[in-house]
């Protein structure tokens, strides 16, 4: 199935892109993501273990289990204000 | 609807008190010319913008269970600001001081901890980097 | 300095803040248009004008003795003022939020403890009485 | 010796004036101008016990004593903000 990722601020500079679509395995959680993404890019991991995730623009846990269409993204540390 | 890429109209937000409101408290987060003991020049913030608003609608909602007299307006800048800008806009107004106060800065400590938004702070020396509040910085 | 008859001008008093302030809190009392369960039409607000100039200078410089990174103005308004009014507004700025919130809340909490300023409440039957915050009634 | 008493708010309305020249006993207290004051209008007392008072501009105890040319006002319940 096929997921959307959203990439923002130091994130986004370690993918170097804002975006992508992504193909996940049935079943798979946000935590397996998480594994998968700091495999490609270990720049990552440079904000400590997993951040903060949202799916479909909520707040989410590790075991949240991925859907076909979700919208899904890794939040670095928020500095809003 | 809460966030903006054009400067924010104070005066427009204190506009919305109440008749029966007897106190208004405003916070503004403006940028400010240092951070961590470091020279900033400007700042950009980026969000996500969706989800921003979705966070900032909830965080109203949990404060308009818990300090129902209180009437809180929040305006939150994105894009490119320089020494003095108007970041955040917080107006809360109420009957009673006290709980204008107090929702007041509920409401701009809630945005700081949870609202997915992002700034890059640029240096006189042609540096940048994204801010990290969980990394000692004092709060903003 | 701190007293005027005239309306009072709230962006005036934001402008003021330096390059180094991160927050801005502000408190804005306005007339409203109800106390103690009965209806409000206008306040009449008098002062005993050298000492309450005085005694705000006197708050500031309590205020600067404890927050010494936070700068805070003050304007109050006196005479005949209508609903939606301000009748005081404080602008605390300061380099980090915390500061500028507890100058603020302290500001207006000292200004209404000791400043010998005094207000009329006319109400729609015509009658007017002054208000006596030590009678009980809940803080404005 | 002689002292301007000014009156406020309440105080106003009881009194029926702003302010007035007054002669005081030489050696008289705070106090002791309260007490005469409320003699000649018991009105004055409907904010109960004496009221904070100021001697020029500034907050003083009932012990203090007058002097010549004092600025005295006794202070109704404030209200400011």
């Amino acid at each position: 199935m096929r997921i959307r990722l959203l990439y923002f601020a130091t994130f986004k500079d370690v993918a170097g892109r804002d975006s992508e679509d992504r193909q996940v395995a049935g079943g798979a959680k946000v935590s397996d993501l998480w594994r998968e993404l700091t495999r490609e890019m270990p720049g990552l991991l440079k904000t400590g273990s997993m951040p903060p995730a949202a799916v479909n623009r909520e707040y989410t846990g590790p075991e949240t289990v991925l859907a076909d269409g979700d919208e899904v993204a890794f939040l670095p540390p928020v500095a809003g204000g | 609807m809460y966030l903006t890429d054009a400067p924010i109209d104070s005066a427009a937000l204190f506009a919305a008190a109440r008749p029966s409101d007897g106190g208004v408290c405003t916070f503004l987060g403006v940028v400010r010319n240092h951070h961590m003991g470091r020279p900033t020049e400007r700042i950009a913030y980026e969000a996500y913008g969706p989800m921003a608003e979705a966070e900032i609608g909830k965080i109203l909602d949990g404060l308009a269970r818990e300090w129902p007299d209180a009437q809180v307006q929040v305006r939150h800048r994105v894009g490119v600001l320089e020494i003095g800008d108007v970041a955040v806009a917080i107006v809360a107004s109420a009957p009673h001081r006290a709980e204008a106060f107090v929702a007041c800065r509920a409401a701009i400590d809630r945005i700081k901890a949870t609202v997915p938004i992002w700034k890059r702070e640029f240096h006189p020396d042609g540096t940048s980097d994204w801010v990290d509040p969980t990394a000692g910085s004092p709060p903003g």
